[in-house]
Protein backbone atom coordinates (compact mmCIF):
# COMPACT_ATOMS: atom_id res chain seq x y z
CA UNK A 1 0.00 0.00 0.00
CA UNK A 2 0.96 3.53 -0.52
CA UNK A 3 0.18 6.85 0.29
CA UNK A 4 1.13 10.59 -0.48
CA UNK A 5 -0.74 12.82 2.53
CA UNK A 6 0.04 16.17 3.94
CA UNK A 7 -0.51 14.76 7.68
CA UNK A 8 1.87 13.86 10.05
CA UNK A 9 2.71 10.06 9.33
CA UNK A 10 1.30 7.83 12.32
CA UNK A 11 3.80 4.99 11.95
CA UNK A 12 2.17 2.67 14.59
CA UNK A 13 -0.55 2.18 12.64
CA UNK A 14 1.58 1.96 9.19
CA UNK A 15 3.58 -0.93 11.22
CA UNK A 16 0.83 -2.73 12.90
CA UNK A 17 -0.83 -2.87 9.55
CA UNK A 18 2.68 -5.08 7.87
CA UNK A 19 2.61 -7.28 11.22
CA UNK A 20 1.39 -10.82 10.91
CA UNK A 21 1.80 -14.30 12.48
CA UNK A 22 3.47 -15.26 9.26
CA UNK A 23 6.56 -13.10 9.61
CA UNK A 24 9.12 -13.20 12.39
CA UNK A 25 10.46 -9.72 10.81
CA UNK A 26 9.29 -5.80 10.84
CA UNK A 27 11.76 -3.57 9.31
CA UNK A 28 10.23 0.14 9.47
CA UNK A 29 12.78 3.21 8.20
CA UNK A 30 11.72 6.79 8.93
CA UNK A 31 13.27 9.41 7.16
CA UNK A 32 13.24 12.50 9.33
CA UNK A 33 13.89 16.50 9.25
CA UNK A 34 17.44 17.14 9.63
CA UNK A 35 18.79 20.11 11.05
CA UNK A 36 22.36 20.66 9.51
CA UNK A 37 23.19 19.21 5.98
CA UNK A 38 27.15 20.20 5.50
CA UNK A 39 27.00 22.68 7.99
CA UNK A 40 23.95 24.59 6.90
CA UNK A 41 21.22 24.86 9.34
CA UNK A 42 17.53 24.19 8.46
CA UNK A 43 14.38 25.92 9.54
CA UNK A 44 12.05 23.87 7.26
CA UNK A 45 11.27 21.80 4.64
CA UNK A 46 8.34 22.00 2.02
CA UNK A 47 7.66 19.06 -0.06
CA UNK A 48 5.63 18.44 -2.98
CA UNK A 49 4.96 15.82 -5.01
CA UNK A 50 2.91 14.87 -8.48
CA UNK A 51 -0.74 14.72 -7.68
CA UNK A 52 -0.66 11.27 -10.02
CA UNK A 53 2.99 10.45 -10.47
CA UNK A 54 3.95 10.82 -7.12
CA UNK A 55 1.76 7.51 -6.03
CA UNK A 56 1.97 5.67 -9.12
CA UNK A 57 5.98 5.87 -9.14
CA UNK A 58 5.42 4.64 -5.34
CA UNK A 59 3.36 2.01 -6.20
CA UNK A 60 6.11 1.31 -8.85
CA UNK A 61 8.62 0.67 -5.82
CA UNK A 62 6.26 -1.61 -3.90
CA UNK A 63 6.28 -3.89 -6.76
CA UNK A 64 9.53 -3.84 -7.94
CA UNK A 65 10.17 -4.10 -3.86
CA UNK A 66 8.01 -7.69 -4.20
CA UNK A 67 9.38 -8.74 -7.45
CA UNK A 68 12.97 -8.91 -5.36
CA UNK A 69 12.01 -10.01 -1.83
CA UNK A 70 9.44 -12.40 -0.20
CA UNK A 71 8.04 -9.51 1.77
CA UNK A 72 4.29 -9.73 2.90
CA UNK A 73 3.26 -6.42 3.42
CA UNK A 74 5.18 -3.91 2.19
CA UNK A 75 3.86 0.12 3.18
CA UNK A 76 5.33 3.41 1.47
CA UNK A 77 3.69 6.66 2.84
CA UNK A 78 5.27 10.19 1.70
CA UNK A 79 4.41 13.34 3.52
CA UNK A 80 3.86 16.54 1.22
CA UNK A 81 3.57 20.52 2.14
CA UNK A 82 4.83 21.80 5.53
CA UNK A 83 7.52 20.20 7.78
CA UNK A 84 9.39 21.14 11.03
CA UNK A 85 12.63 19.77 12.34
CA UNK A 86 12.18 15.99 13.67
CA UNK A 87 9.42 15.58 11.60
CA UNK A 88 8.61 12.68 9.33
CA UNK A 89 8.98 12.79 5.73
CA UNK A 90 8.87 9.24 4.90
CA UNK A 91 7.80 5.95 6.74
CA UNK A 92 8.91 2.34 5.01
CA UNK A 93 7.32 -0.69 6.71
CA UNK A 94 8.13 -3.82 5.40
CA UNK A 95 7.29 -7.71 6.87
CA UNK A 96 9.34 -10.66 6.07
CA UNK A 97 9.47 -14.30 7.36
CA UNK A 98 13.37 -13.63 7.67
CA UNK A 99 15.44 -10.37 8.79
CA UNK A 100 17.66 -9.89 6.11
CA UNK A 101 14.95 -10.02 3.48
CA UNK A 102 13.28 -7.15 5.46
CA UNK A 103 16.28 -5.29 5.77
CA UNK A 104 17.01 -5.45 2.11
CA UNK A 105 13.65 -4.54 1.04
CA UNK A 106 13.00 -1.94 3.40
CA UNK A 107 16.67 -0.43 2.12
CA UNK A 108 15.71 -1.21 -1.58
CA UNK A 109 12.48 0.42 -1.27
CA UNK A 110 13.94 3.62 0.30
CA UNK A 111 16.34 4.17 -2.60
CA UNK A 112 14.36 3.19 -4.59
CA UNK A 113 11.54 6.07 -3.85
CA UNK A 114 14.54 8.43 -3.45
CA UNK A 115 15.44 7.94 -7.25
CA UNK A 116 12.19 7.78 -9.16
CA UNK A 117 9.14 9.09 -7.03
CA UNK A 118 8.11 12.71 -8.36
CA UNK A 119 8.32 13.95 -5.04
CA UNK A 120 10.70 17.32 -4.08
CA UNK A 121 12.47 18.78 -1.56
CA UNK A 122 12.68 22.83 -0.43
CA UNK A 123 14.68 24.07 2.00
CA UNK A 124 14.03 26.71 4.47
CA UNK A 125 17.28 27.20 5.71
CA UNK A 126 17.63 29.23 8.73
CA UNK A 127 19.40 32.68 7.44
CA UNK A 128 15.86 33.00 5.69
CA UNK A 129 16.59 31.47 1.77
CA UNK A 130 14.68 29.02 0.59
CA UNK A 131 15.73 26.41 -2.20
CA UNK A 132 14.85 23.54 -4.11
CA UNK A 133 16.60 20.62 -4.06
CA UNK A 134 17.43 19.02 -7.56
CA UNK A 135 20.34 17.00 -6.86
CA UNK A 136 22.82 16.55 -10.05
CA UNK B 1 -2.56 23.35 -27.52
CA UNK B 2 -0.59 21.62 -25.09
CA UNK B 3 -0.53 22.44 -21.48
CA UNK B 4 2.75 22.34 -19.87
CA UNK B 5 3.35 22.10 -15.93
CA UNK B 6 6.61 23.27 -13.75
CA UNK B 7 7.15 21.87 -10.84
CA UNK B 8 9.56 22.59 -8.14
CA UNK B 9 12.56 24.60 -8.99
CA UNK B 10 11.41 24.89 -12.67
CA UNK B 11 8.42 26.79 -11.69
CA UNK B 12 10.55 28.72 -9.58
CA UNK B 13 12.73 29.31 -12.53
CA UNK B 14 9.37 29.79 -15.17
CA UNK B 15 8.10 31.84 -12.57
CA UNK B 16 4.71 30.49 -13.82
CA UNK B 17 2.92 27.00 -13.21
CA UNK B 18 1.72 26.09 -16.33
CA UNK B 19 2.39 27.03 -20.11
CA UNK B 20 0.39 26.93 -23.01
CA UNK B 21 2.13 26.21 -26.03
CA UNK B 22 0.48 25.44 -29.86
CA UNK B 23 0.15 22.17 -30.64
CA UNK B 24 1.30 20.99 -34.26
CA UNK B 25 1.11 17.76 -36.13
CA UNK B 26 4.36 15.61 -35.47
CA UNK B 27 5.43 17.52 -31.96
CA UNK B 28 8.38 15.65 -30.68
CA UNK B 29 9.35 15.75 -27.16
CA UNK B 30 12.48 16.76 -27.92
CA UNK B 31 11.02 19.88 -29.91
CA UNK B 32 8.44 21.05 -27.06
CA UNK B 33 11.60 21.40 -24.74
CA UNK B 34 13.12 23.27 -27.79
CA UNK B 35 10.16 25.53 -28.32
CA UNK B 36 10.37 25.93 -23.46
CA UNK B 37 13.89 27.13 -24.17
CA UNK B 38 13.51 29.51 -26.50
CA UNK B 39 10.86 31.42 -24.29
CA UNK B 40 12.83 30.64 -21.27
CA UNK B 41 15.93 31.34 -21.72
CA UNK B 42 18.27 30.05 -19.13
CA UNK B 43 15.90 27.20 -17.95
CA UNK B 44 18.30 24.57 -20.15
CA UNK B 45 20.24 23.57 -17.32
CA UNK B 46 17.57 22.15 -15.09
CA UNK B 47 15.27 21.14 -17.93
CA UNK B 48 18.01 19.09 -19.60
CA UNK B 49 17.64 17.10 -16.39
CA UNK B 50 14.14 17.07 -16.46
CA UNK B 51 11.80 14.26 -17.43
CA UNK B 52 8.85 14.86 -19.41
CA UNK B 53 5.05 13.01 -18.95
CA UNK B 54 2.91 13.09 -21.11
CA UNK B 55 -1.00 12.63 -20.04
CA UNK B 56 0.34 11.23 -17.10
CA UNK B 57 2.83 8.98 -18.25
CA UNK B 58 6.73 9.93 -18.60
CA UNK B 59 8.29 9.44 -22.28
CA UNK B 60 11.39 9.64 -24.30
CA UNK B 61 12.61 12.37 -26.26
CA UNK B 62 11.38 10.94 -29.72
CA UNK B 63 7.48 10.63 -28.54
CA UNK B 64 5.20 12.73 -30.87
CA UNK B 65 2.12 14.53 -28.22
CA UNK B 66 -0.90 14.47 -28.97
CA UNK B 67 -3.20 17.42 -29.19
CA UNK B 68 -4.49 18.49 -26.21
CA UNK B 69 -1.68 16.64 -24.44
CA UNK B 70 -1.08 17.80 -20.41
CA UNK B 71 2.68 18.20 -20.28
CA UNK B 72 4.51 17.59 -16.73
CA UNK B 73 7.93 18.11 -16.95
CA UNK B 74 9.80 16.66 -13.52
CA UNK B 75 13.36 17.94 -12.24
CA UNK B 76 15.49 15.91 -10.39
CA UNK B 77 13.45 14.41 -7.29
CA UNK B 78 14.66 14.65 -3.77
CA UNK B 79 11.98 13.16 -2.14
CA UNK B 80 12.82 11.10 0.90
CA UNK C 1 20.07 1.76 26.05
CA UNK C 2 19.43 -1.83 26.62
CA UNK C 3 16.23 -3.29 28.58
CA UNK C 4 15.77 -7.45 29.48
CA UNK C 5 11.84 -7.13 30.11
CA UNK C 6 8.93 -9.05 30.40
CA UNK C 7 5.89 -6.47 29.63
CA UNK C 8 5.22 -6.23 26.09
CA UNK C 9 7.72 -4.12 24.23
CA UNK C 10 6.38 -0.76 22.93
CA UNK C 11 8.56 -0.01 20.01
CA UNK C 12 6.69 3.79 19.62
CA UNK C 13 8.16 4.72 22.92
CA UNK C 14 11.23 2.96 21.93
CA UNK C 15 11.35 4.69 18.48
CA UNK C 16 10.45 8.47 20.17
CA UNK C 17 13.04 7.95 22.22
CA UNK C 18 16.19 7.82 19.43
CA UNK C 19 14.35 10.54 17.03
CA UNK C 20 16.58 13.64 17.18
CA UNK C 21 16.77 16.75 14.48
CA UNK C 22 20.66 15.61 14.51
CA UNK C 23 18.85 12.70 12.38
CA UNK C 24 17.85 12.24 9.30
CA UNK C 25 17.20 8.38 9.72
CA UNK C 26 15.55 6.16 11.84
CA UNK C 27 15.87 2.31 11.75
CA UNK C 28 13.50 0.08 13.50
CA UNK C 29 13.95 -3.40 13.68
CA UNK C 30 10.85 -6.46 15.14
CA UNK C 31 11.40 -9.53 15.49
CA UNK C 32 8.03 -11.22 15.89
CA UNK C 33 6.99 -14.72 17.11
CA UNK C 34 6.28 -16.67 13.36
CA UNK C 35 3.83 -19.31 13.02
CA UNK C 36 5.29 -21.49 10.77
CA UNK C 37 9.35 -23.28 10.99
CA UNK C 38 10.32 -24.91 8.02
CA UNK C 39 6.88 -26.18 8.03
CA UNK C 40 6.61 -26.83 12.00
CA UNK C 41 3.54 -25.19 13.84
CA UNK C 42 4.69 -23.04 16.24
CA UNK C 43 1.88 -22.55 19.25
CA UNK C 44 3.46 -20.05 21.48
CA UNK C 45 7.44 -19.32 22.61
CA UNK C 46 9.15 -18.98 25.67
CA UNK C 47 12.36 -16.78 26.40
CA UNK C 48 14.44 -17.16 29.36
CA UNK C 49 17.55 -14.95 29.62
CA UNK C 50 20.83 -14.85 32.30
CA UNK C 51 19.87 -12.17 34.40
CA UNK C 52 23.05 -10.38 34.43
CA UNK C 53 25.22 -11.59 31.97
CA UNK C 54 21.89 -10.77 29.10
CA UNK C 55 21.92 -7.08 29.76
CA UNK C 56 25.68 -6.89 30.06
CA UNK C 57 25.78 -8.64 26.81
CA UNK C 58 23.59 -6.36 25.08
CA UNK C 59 24.97 -2.80 26.20
CA UNK C 60 28.38 -4.85 24.57
CA UNK C 61 26.30 -5.23 21.45
CA UNK C 62 25.40 -1.19 22.13
CA UNK C 63 28.92 -0.03 22.68
CA UNK C 64 29.90 -2.01 19.38
CA UNK C 65 27.42 -0.53 17.23
CA UNK C 66 28.18 2.69 18.39
CA UNK C 67 32.33 1.99 17.50
CA UNK C 68 31.20 1.05 14.16
CA UNK C 69 28.86 3.68 12.66
CA UNK C 70 28.35 7.12 13.53
CA UNK C 71 25.00 6.53 15.21
CA UNK C 72 23.21 9.36 17.65
CA UNK C 73 20.89 6.71 19.80
CA UNK C 74 20.81 2.86 19.81
CA UNK C 75 17.91 0.74 21.61
CA UNK C 76 18.50 -2.59 22.18
CA UNK C 77 15.51 -4.17 24.14
CA UNK C 78 14.22 -7.95 23.98
CA UNK C 79 11.47 -10.03 25.94
CA UNK C 80 11.61 -13.02 27.98
CA UNK C 81 8.81 -14.89 29.03
CA UNK C 82 5.55 -15.96 27.29
CA UNK C 83 5.15 -14.78 23.44
CA UNK C 84 2.06 -15.97 21.43
CA UNK C 85 1.91 -15.93 17.51
CA UNK C 86 2.71 -12.71 16.66
CA UNK C 87 4.12 -10.54 19.39
CA UNK C 88 7.47 -8.81 19.35
CA UNK C 89 10.30 -10.93 21.20
CA UNK C 90 12.96 -7.92 20.42
CA UNK C 91 12.95 -4.20 19.03
CA UNK C 92 16.00 -2.25 17.76
CA UNK C 93 15.73 1.15 17.17
CA UNK C 94 18.66 3.14 15.81
CA UNK C 95 18.87 6.89 14.50
CA UNK C 96 21.81 8.83 12.33
CA UNK C 97 22.77 11.04 10.32
CA UNK C 98 21.91 9.01 7.34
CA UNK C 99 19.93 6.53 6.35
CA UNK C 100 22.70 3.85 4.78
CA UNK C 101 24.43 3.89 8.60
CA UNK C 102 21.15 3.62 10.35
CA UNK C 103 20.51 0.38 8.01
CA UNK C 104 23.53 -1.04 8.79
CA UNK C 105 23.87 -0.53 12.30
CA UNK C 106 20.54 -1.53 13.05
CA UNK C 107 21.43 -4.93 10.85
CA UNK C 108 24.60 -5.22 13.02
CA UNK C 109 22.96 -4.61 16.08
CA UNK C 110 20.57 -7.41 15.47
CA UNK C 111 22.83 -9.33 13.90
CA UNK C 112 25.59 -9.53 16.60
CA UNK C 113 22.72 -9.46 19.43
CA UNK C 114 21.86 -12.84 17.82
CA UNK C 115 25.43 -13.82 18.24
CA UNK C 116 26.35 -13.47 21.70
CA UNK C 117 23.43 -12.25 24.08
CA UNK C 118 22.79 -14.94 26.53
CA UNK C 119 19.17 -15.55 25.76
CA UNK C 120 17.22 -18.74 24.90
CA UNK C 121 14.14 -19.36 23.21
CA UNK C 122 11.85 -22.65 23.87
CA UNK C 123 9.62 -23.34 21.26
CA UNK C 124 5.96 -24.31 21.82
CA UNK C 125 5.40 -26.44 18.95
CA UNK C 126 1.63 -26.86 18.09
CA UNK C 127 2.11 -30.63 18.86
CA UNK C 128 2.24 -30.01 21.97
CA UNK C 129 6.00 -30.53 22.39
CA UNK C 130 8.28 -28.10 24.06
CA UNK C 131 12.23 -27.59 22.86
CA UNK C 132 14.83 -25.16 23.55
CA UNK C 133 16.54 -23.62 20.61
CA UNK C 134 20.35 -24.48 20.50
CA UNK C 135 21.59 -23.68 17.47
CA UNK C 136 25.17 -25.38 16.21
CA UNK D 1 32.36 -25.46 47.10
CA UNK D 2 31.12 -24.03 43.86
CA UNK D 3 27.80 -23.69 42.59
CA UNK D 4 26.88 -24.63 38.82
CA UNK D 5 23.41 -22.95 37.10
CA UNK D 6 22.54 -24.76 34.19
CA UNK D 7 20.21 -23.03 31.15
CA UNK D 8 17.66 -23.74 28.71
CA UNK D 9 18.34 -26.77 27.58
CA UNK D 10 21.10 -27.28 29.65
CA UNK D 11 18.87 -27.55 32.76
CA UNK D 12 16.28 -29.51 30.95
CA UNK D 13 19.34 -32.40 30.58
CA UNK D 14 20.08 -32.44 34.00
CA UNK D 15 16.45 -32.07 35.36
CA UNK D 16 17.74 -29.67 37.83
CA UNK D 17 18.87 -25.53 38.25
CA UNK D 18 21.89 -25.78 39.76
CA UNK D 19 24.41 -28.08 41.58
CA UNK D 20 27.12 -27.97 44.22
CA UNK D 21 30.67 -29.51 43.68
CA UNK D 22 34.02 -29.39 45.93
CA UNK D 23 36.27 -26.79 45.30
CA UNK D 24 39.81 -27.51 45.26
CA UNK D 25 42.87 -25.52 44.67
CA UNK D 26 43.80 -25.51 40.64
CA UNK D 27 39.98 -26.08 39.66
CA UNK D 28 40.32 -25.17 36.51
CA UNK D 29 36.79 -24.78 33.84
CA UNK D 30 38.00 -27.53 32.20
CA UNK D 31 38.42 -29.83 34.75
CA UNK D 32 34.91 -28.31 36.59
CA UNK D 33 33.42 -29.85 33.09
CA UNK D 34 34.54 -32.74 33.65
CA UNK D 35 33.33 -33.55 36.83
CA UNK D 36 30.06 -32.35 35.39
CA UNK D 37 30.11 -34.93 32.64
CA UNK D 38 31.10 -37.51 35.18
CA UNK D 39 27.61 -36.56 37.16
CA UNK D 40 25.60 -36.60 33.99
CA UNK D 41 26.32 -38.23 31.52
CA UNK D 42 25.18 -37.49 27.93
CA UNK D 43 25.67 -34.20 28.68
CA UNK D 44 28.91 -33.66 26.86
CA UNK D 45 27.21 -32.44 23.11
CA UNK D 46 25.61 -29.82 24.41
CA UNK D 47 28.00 -28.66 27.53
CA UNK D 48 30.54 -28.49 24.87
CA UNK D 49 29.06 -25.99 23.05
CA UNK D 50 28.13 -23.98 26.08
CA UNK D 51 30.11 -20.85 27.30
CA UNK D 52 31.15 -20.81 31.31
CA UNK D 53 30.76 -17.76 33.05
CA UNK D 54 32.62 -17.15 36.47
CA UNK D 55 31.11 -14.86 39.00
CA UNK D 56 29.69 -13.19 35.64
CA UNK D 57 32.01 -13.10 33.39
CA UNK D 58 32.83 -15.65 30.67
CA UNK D 59 36.10 -17.18 30.81
CA UNK D 60 38.22 -19.74 29.09
CA UNK D 61 39.16 -23.41 29.64
CA UNK D 62 42.52 -23.04 31.55
CA UNK D 63 40.75 -20.19 34.12
CA UNK D 64 41.10 -21.21 37.92
CA UNK D 65 38.01 -21.13 39.57
CA UNK D 66 38.24 -19.16 43.31
CA UNK D 67 36.28 -20.84 45.95
CA UNK D 68 32.58 -20.10 46.00
CA UNK D 69 32.29 -19.24 42.65
CA UNK D 70 29.36 -19.24 40.61
CA UNK D 71 29.79 -20.77 37.89
CA UNK D 72 26.57 -19.58 34.54
CA UNK D 73 26.65 -23.02 31.62
CA UNK D 74 25.30 -20.75 28.98
CA UNK D 75 24.54 -23.26 25.95
CA UNK D 76 23.91 -21.84 22.42
CA UNK D 77 21.97 -18.38 22.46
CA UNK D 78 18.74 -18.53 20.22
CA UNK D 79 17.42 -14.88 21.21
CA UNK D 80 16.44 -12.72 18.96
Amino acid sequence: MVRIQSEAIDYQTLTESVRSNNCGAVCLFLGTVREFTDGEQTKALAYEGHTTLAPQMLTQVETETRSQWPVEEVMLVHRVGHLELGEISVAVAVSSGHREQAFAACKFAIDRLKEIVPIWKQEHWADGRKEWVHPT
Amino acid sequence: MVTIHFYAGLREFAKTATMELNWQPCLSAAALREMITQRIPGITPLLERSSLAVNGVIVGNEFFLPDSAEVALLPPVSGG
